[in-house]
């Protein structure tokens, strides 16, 4: 590695950028020094402002006031495009690739190979190939965009800013939706890109891939800089201290595996051909299963199913020991089931809805149209959700798409607390979520489980599964291949669990 | 290659090849040289207007102004032509622009004003058509040497006249193809079809090519009005009421997603084949009333959307258990 | 511990204040043209006035946008409602002429205006076809089906009770404008002090989020559908009863586009959502006053579109969201309010 | 010997033109002709394209109702060359005519100068401001029939034609547009009405009702088509005359394509059907019960 970067002019200077929102200050006088060569963190609670940040530099938004010099010359970007010829390539927060195009269409999309004045496709196919295998993917670049997984758009989104990014690379929370092996391919490119003396923002929420691959850190506060340091120097301590301006509790691990209620919930061999291999599984009041696996094993599914999303072709669920039929959401909503979902954008929020009907929408659906909330009530409920959870937003009367990503996190979080659910399902819980609002959402999850709650959780991070679940269901390919419980469920364990399938 | 993307358009060219041969076992005068020429001659201008609406609903938009935009051009043809002696040429170039200004105009005002297409191409409508009765109200004959020429211009099979026209649809979809699948404009179509957030995001020059598909439809439907001028040697004002509703059906049909980014040129000069087929077996048939004929039109509109549907469905179902098996197969990166 | 900010809900009069404007400018144009537009007489029993024609003119349209509106908000369109008018118009004159009553009549039309509405709600919401071209099928085909039912000709009718409903009054004032009042009233209550309103808004907004909430969008869909063709019912009985005679042919021609103009007026989103059907209305009225000063200029009818274009352009550039945000600004640019970091309450909450 | 006949009607937009299709298929039966019938909703490029259709399909002989005058030059000449006698109804074309055998029609230009005569006699000198009700804009019979009464009333300085508005020839726009007549003008100040169609004089009746006034005698009323409802009003006093367009156009056409085809003899250009004034003389109440039942 270099030295301290002491190099007299950074890449991209931001200087002074400032963006007001109706009711918010987002951004507030922020300074932004990228130097080439260097892995950038720009790190902050939810809301701080991060992605509004990127988007004031890109050209997406345009920004209040501030200036922004690249190699020493200002310049004013209008439009992404611009940012583009710049040499700024940028992965945003939630995947932005289009779904209609084929990977190769995407990957070149606005500098496809030309000849004689018309697209090359042969050509731009065999590249996207080439591209692609860079990144260990060996996939037909010709087949639309979404005959692939989440995984892989994502990667391919990746793969187009860095082909973009001449002098800076712009990554936006771009590992939320990745597994840990391909968190450790994109760091190969990333440090790839690095060594090219690029700068790379890089933005996070997990602080251990900070640490891992960044050598300094801005970390933002309700719109203002708080501070910037080189992560050599500092703690994960510090680093959390400066985000939340406050101390982060530590975090003690209270498992209580004993004393599980009566049964709630008896599935037995639901599945859908094609999808999910008919499964079996016992749930208790009181009781955290977790699931997991790796991308793509089909805890999703398995949520999907088990909530009426999809549904089954086969196989039964009992409820309190009846059978109930669980054709739709709705059905299952009827039965005091919730579900959180993974893909919020799509899944989870009403975004030109008010915060406030966000979060009694559920409630109100189970109630039927008939019976509306009387507003004393609604207004009750969404407060006190609001203050619960800590979300943060300008008033409740805001459309919820103008929330930040972990604040959408949280008020669906509330819209299914609201229901008061007997069973609750949470998909991917925290992604996104920020630290402080992580510890306080498994505090969340701990405390719903000691007040008698059966929860079924699905996440990636296995420290997380491991402070919540009173057991875990590993599940490979479609299919539950092991159950951990009690002192079992350590990360080492799950690890081992999916890997010995691997093995298998 | 075949892919499974290009099922839409092998759907709607298998529908038109069955409705033809159900029609030609119906009536074997169906299966003429003159049935063939009359359907490329009296769709020439519905098909050259549908390849603008095609770009169009592409990009997710509508454009409903262009069946008065193509009543316009006609007026505006005929009586320039009859008050001064400027060469039809000149006419040709100068109603081009006009109409291809008049779009891109409403292009502009979705894009800046960020109004709705079907909204903004509504009042383009009335403006159009407006415009065509202060021009005229009375029909406008159209004589001049020039078009005696152009319409003399026909290849004769058996009775059937190919006439220039229905070559003049041919080659506008073929342009109209190449620019949908090998040009970035083309490209960007469908990038804005796709999402249009996230195209901007990707660096889509969103104004630009809003403006770009606008004007590309109002100047196509310029053309189809100088075909339609052709075809009726008159300008008049009244004349293609409601064209723009046959078009967006012809594009539906030929397998074009209305939501946009989904669909091709292609398609849609299938799509315009199988409604002449029906308008031609209609009249074959003879036996149906007025309002048999409005219910018989819409029913088989209905049917063609549904028989799209269930293809698309049952082909939908074999991708998705295609993709889980890609799925699976690549879970295991590296 | 401190609430968060929650603000002031955006009340119904600063929603319709721009409508409202532009309703003032459209009724000033109108005086502008014809000085004595606003005196109303009371004439052979009833109210005689440019205002009442306006009013009652525009009854038809008035009916279609309720039911577009909810058809609107769920990101939907419907296209049929002028065919559906006709048939209902047809149905109730042939149920009159073969000698029922009017109140049979007028159950046949709006249960032939229903099936309708299904109709189209089942190819929406059960077969997923895309609204415009799902509803473009009756459309093309049910102009037919009116024709059908009246064999083609103008079906003349004398009943009283069922022409009281388009050209007669109560109190004085034309039935159209009491029944388009009720029906809006009801309408609007039956959205607004039940869920449905939010319901439908959130369907139109998101479905895939609203169904996985617990919401029933199917359905919904369907009764959004059934209410279009209801209203659209409606309005066609209205235009046969106030012309004594079902016109399959021309009766609701091209209404639809007014309808939908009316919602877009109205300051409603086609891409669906929040809706208000009260600015609607004032959307009708918009377009019927538009109506009414080419009519009152007297100028020759082949200057009718243009105006109408011109004035409708007008009328969506001023609503453009752009030109909204523009004025906005134009306003905040004043002496900057320096408002409190928007957190810091929560954030002492959160300790 | 079987004959087979396309006709291509333009749609079924109006009473009147659902009586010429009843009456058309009604003289075709009565002959034992096949009849193919295409209706094109009004469009001039599906008249065009059923034409072509017949032609393909080798029809022995094409009415035509044609839409508009201009535009048929090609396919007539195809038709020409299939050697297809065309026959117009109801309406004439620009083409040369030796493109079609006959033109089976009524005057348009005719008709207005019948009312606007009729108007000029029966007003005698007195001054009178006429509102008018035109037909759909563009249209032929809206041009001609408008330009017809004007000269009916030329040189007549006592007749004034105030208002002039489109009422699309039904009966909704009838009503809404006189309604504002009445109003913009004042009703005790319009002492005539003059509409392209009778649909919308029927439709201005009740506006007029409704003012408070009397048709027919507060205000005349003129009108053209002679559709049944319109003797009815003038049976009731409502209405004062109406000039008609007979919905038998077929009858003389198949005539004279019969002749032709038998024994090749050439009909006149122009069948020219007449254009009779009804007034409150006649026994309209006979005349409405005669028609009722034609489809109008
Ligand atoms: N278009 C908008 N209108 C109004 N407020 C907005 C808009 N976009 C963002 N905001 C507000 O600006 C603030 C910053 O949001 P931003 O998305 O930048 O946060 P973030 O740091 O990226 O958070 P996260 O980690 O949750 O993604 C939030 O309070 C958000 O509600
Ligand atoms: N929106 C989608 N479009 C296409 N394929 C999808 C989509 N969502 C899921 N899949 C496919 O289904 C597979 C199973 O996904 P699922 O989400 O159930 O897995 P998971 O174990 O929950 O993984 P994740 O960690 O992503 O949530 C994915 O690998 C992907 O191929
Ligand atoms: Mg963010
Ligand atoms: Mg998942």
């Amino acid at each position: 590695m270099k030295d301290t970067p002491t190099h007299p002019m950074p890449v991209l200077h931001a200087r002074g950028i400032s963006k007001f929102f109706p009711g918010t200050i987002a951004l507030d006088d922020v300074d932004l020094r990228l130097m080439p060569g260097e892995v950038h963190a720009l790190l902050g609670e939810n809301g701080a402002g991060k992605s509004t940040l990127i988007k004031c530099l890109t050209g997406a938004y345009r920004r209040d006031a501030g200036t922004l010099m690249l190699d020493g010359q200002d310049v004013a970007p209008g439009s992404t495009a611009d940012s583009q010829l710049l040499g700024i390539g940028t992965v945003y927060q939630e995947v932005n690739l289009l779904p209609n195009l084929t990977v190769a269409e995407n990957l070149y999309l606005g500098r496809q190979p030309m000849r004689r004045g018309f697209i090359a496709r042969r050509r731009m196919n065999a590249q996207a190939r080439d591209v692609l295998a860079g990144y260990g993917l060996d996939i037909d670049p010709a087949e639309p965009l979404t005959a692939y997984s989440v995984a892989i758009q994502q990667v391919v989104a990746i793969a187009r800013a860095v082909e973009m990014s001449g002098k800076v690379l712009i990554l936006d929370e771009p590992t939320a939706s990745l597994d840990r092996d391909e968190v450790q391919l994109l760091f190969g490119v990333i440090r790839q890109v690095k060594a090219r003396g690029l700068a790379v923002v890089f933005i996070t929420h997990f602080l251990d891939q900070v640490f891992e691959i960044s050598d300094r850190a801005t970390v933002l506060r309700n719109g203002r800089v708080v501070g910037e340091c080189l992560l050599r120097d500092v703690t994960q301590r510090d680093v959390v201290t400066m985000m939340l301006g406050r101390q982060l509790e530590a975090q003690v691990k209270t498992r209580d595996t004993g004393r599980p209620g009566k049964t709630l919930l008896d599935i037995k061999g639901l599945g859908k051909r094609g999808m999910i291999a008919p499964f079996s599984l016992t749930i208790r009041e009181g009781e955290v299963v977790g699931l997991a696996g790796l991308l793509g094993s089909g805890r999703t599914e398995t949520a999907n199913l088990i909530f009426g999303a999809v549904p089954a072709d086969h196989g039964q669920v009992l409820l309190r020991g009846r059978e109930i039929g669980l054709r739709n959401p709705r059905d299952a909503v009827a039965h005091r089931f919730a579900l959180c979902p993974e893909d919020r954008k799509i899944d989870g929020i009403v975004g030109d809805l008010s915060v406030r009907d966000n979060i009694i929408l559920a409630l109100q659906a189970r109630q039927g149209w008939m019976r509306p909330i009387p507003r004393a009530k609604i207004e009750e409920i969404a407060q006190s959700y609001v203050r619960a959870l800590d979300i943060r937003l300008a008033s409740l009367d805001m459309p919820i798409r103008l929330l930040s990503g972990g604040n959408q996190q949280k008020a669906l979080l509330a819209r299914w607390l609201a229901t008061n659910p007997d069973f609750l399902i949470l998909d991917e819980p925290t992604r996104g979520i920020d630290v402080g609002a992580h510890a306080e959402i498994i505090a969340l999850i701990e405390q719903l489980r000691a007040d008698g709650m059966a929860l079924l959780v699905a996440s990636s991070e296995l420290e997380e599964l491991v402070a919540y679940s009173t057991r875990v269901i590993v599940l490979r390919d479609r299919e539950q291949v092991s159950e951990l419980t009690g002192d079992q469920i350590t990360p080492d364990n799950i690890i081992n669990a999916i890997a010995t399938e691997d093995a298998a | 290659m075949i892919r499974s993307t290009h099922l839409p358009l092998l759907i709607t060219l298998a529908t038109f090849v069955l409705a033809y041969a159900l029609c030609a076992s119906a009536y074997p005068a169906m299966l003429s040289w003159r049935v063939i020429a009359n359907l490329l001659t009296d769709n020439a201008f519905l098909g050259i207007a549908a390849v603008g609406m095609t770009f169009v609903i592409l990009s997710g938009g509508i454009d409903l102004s262009i069946g008065s935009v193509i009543a316009f051009t006609g007026v505006f043809l005929a009586v320039i032509l009859r008050d001064t002696s400027i060469h039809p040429l000149v006419a040709f170039a100068l109603v081009l622009t006009l109409t291809t200004g008049f779009g891109a105009a409403m292009g502009a005002t979705i894009h800046y004003l960020e109004m709705p297409p079907f909204i903004v191409t509504l009042a383009g409508m009335f403006l159009a058509r407006g415009a065509a009765y202060v021009l005229s109200t009375e029909s406008v004959p159209i004589t001049h040497e020039f078009y005696d020429t152009l319409q003399g211009l026909y290849w004769k099979v058996d009775g059937a006249r190919f006439r220039l026209i229905g070559g003049l649809m041919v080659l506008t979809f073929l342009v109209g193809i190449i620019t949908a699948h090998r040009t970035r404009f083309g490209q960007n179509v469908y990038a804005l079809g796709g999402g249009e957030q996230a195209a901007k995001l990707m660096g889509v020059p969103v104004a630009r090519t809003t403006i770009g598909i606008y004007a590309v439809s109002g100047g196509l439907a310029g053309l189809s009005g100088i075909v339609f001028s052709l075809y009726t040697s008159a300008g008049y004002s009244l004349a293609t009421v409601g064209v723009e509703l046959d078009a967006i059906a012809a594009v539906v049909i030929g397998g074009t997603l209305l939501t946009g980014g989904y669909g091709f040129v292609a398609g849609t000069f299938f799509g315009i084949l199988i409604m002449g087929l029906i308008q031609t077996y209609i009249v074959f048939d003879g036996t149906l009333s007025s309002w048999w004929t409005k219910i018989v039109i819409g029913g088989l509109l209905f049917a063609f959307i549904l028989l799209q549907k269930g293809l698309t469905w049952a082909a939908q179902k074999r991708a998705a258990q295609a993709r889980r098996r890609t799925a699976t197969g690549s879970a295991a990166l590296s | 511990m401190s609430s968060p900010p929650v603000g002031p809900r955006p009340s119904i009069l600063k929603r319709i204040m721009p409508q409202l404007l532009i309703l003032g400018v459209a009724l000033a144009l109108n005086v502008a043209v014809f000085p004595e537009f606003f005196q109303i007489d009371f004439r052979n029993g009833r109210l005689f006035g440019n205002l009442i024609d306006v009013l009652n003119r525009g009854a038809p349209v008035a009916l279609l946008c309720i039911g577009m509106t909810l058809v609107i908000a769920t990101k939907g369109i419907d296209l049929s409602v002028g065919a559906v008018m006709a048939i209902a118009g047809a149905v109730a004159a042939a149920m009159v002429v073969e000698g029922h009553g009017w109140g049979t009549a007028v159950l046949a039309a709006l249960a032939a205006g229903g099936l309708c509405g299904l109709w189209n709600g089942f190819l929406v919401a059960v077969l997923r076809i895309q609204p415009i071209v799902a509803t473009l099928v009756l459309m093309v085909a049910g102009r037919g089906v009116a024709q059908l039912v009246t064999e083609g000709k103008i079906l003349t009718f004398d009943n009283p009770g069922l022409i009281h409903l388009g050209a007669g009054t109560v109190a004085g004032v034309p039935t159209p404008i009491l029944i388009w009042l009720a029906l809006a009233a009801l309408v609007t209550f039956g959205v607004r002090k039940t869920a449905l309103g939010m319901l439908i808004e959130a369907i139109g907004i998101n479905e895939r989020s609203s169904r996985l909430a617990g919401i029933n969008s199917r359905v919904l869909l369907i009764c959004v559908y059934l209410v279009s063709g209801l209203c659209a019912a409606l309005a066609g009985v209205i235009v046969a009863a106030d012309i004594k005679g079902a016109d399959a042919n021309n009766a609701g021609l091209w209404l639809e586009l007014d309808a939908i103009l009316a919602v877009v007026i109205g300051g409603n989103s086609l891409l669906g959502g929040r809706f208000s059907i009260i600015a609607s209305l004032i959307g009708a009225l918009i377009i019927q006053s538009v109506n009414s000063v080419i009519l009152l200029s007297g100028l020759p009818p082949e200057f009718n579109l243009v105006i109408k274009a011109l004035l409708i352009l007008g009328i969506l550039v001023i609503q453009s969201p752009r030109i909204g945000n523009f004025i906005y600004l134009l306003r905040a640019s004043g002496p900057q309010p320096q408002p409190e970091p928007p957190h810091s309450t929560q954030e002492e909450a959160a300790r | 010997a079987d004959l087979t006949i396309g006709f291509s009607q333009i749609g079924s937009e109006s009473g009147w033109r659902a009586a010429e299709t009843t009456v058309t298929k009604q003289e075709a039966e009565k002959r034992g002709i096949t009849l193919k019938f295409a209706d094109a909703q009004q469009k001039q490029e599906n008249q065009i394209k059923a034409l072509r259709s017949f032609i393909a399909q080798g029809v022995d002989a094409i009415l035509i109702a044609p839409v508009v005058a201009t535009g048929w030059d090609e396919v007539l000449e195809e038709a020409a060359d299939a050697e297809i006698p065309v026959v117009l109804l109801d309406r004439t074309v620009d083409a040369d005519k030796s493109l079609y055998l006959t033109a089976v029609t009524s005057d348009l230009v005719h008709e207005g100068k019948v009312a606007g005569e009729w108007l000029v006699s029966e007003m005698n000198g007195a001054n009178c401001r006429i509102v008018e009700l035109q037909g759909t804009t563009g249209s032929s019979p809206a041009i001609d029939r408008k330009a017809g009464f004007e000269q009916g009333i030329a040189g007549h300085d006592n007749l004034q034609i105030v208002r002039s508005q489109t009422g699309d020839f039904t009966r909704a726009q009838g009503k809404v547009v006189m309604e504002s007549f009445l109003k913009a003008e004042g009703g005790e100040n319009i002492c005539a009405l003059y509409a392209h169609n009778d649909d919308m004089a029927v439709g201005a009746i009740q506006a007029i009702k409704e003012a408070g006034l009397k048709p027919g005698e507060d205000i005349k009323i003129v009108a053209i088509d002679a559709v049944p409802d319109a003797h009815k009003a003038i049976a009731d006093g409502e209405m004062n005359a109406t000039i008609e367009l007979t919905p038998n156009m077929a009858g003389p056409a198949l005539e004279a394509l019969e002749a032709y085809l038998a024994d090749g003899t050439e009909p006149a250009k122009w069948i020219q059907t007449e254009s009779k004034l009804f007034t409150a003389k006649d026994d309209n109440l006979a005349i409405f019960n005669a028609k009722k039942d034609l489809g109008y």
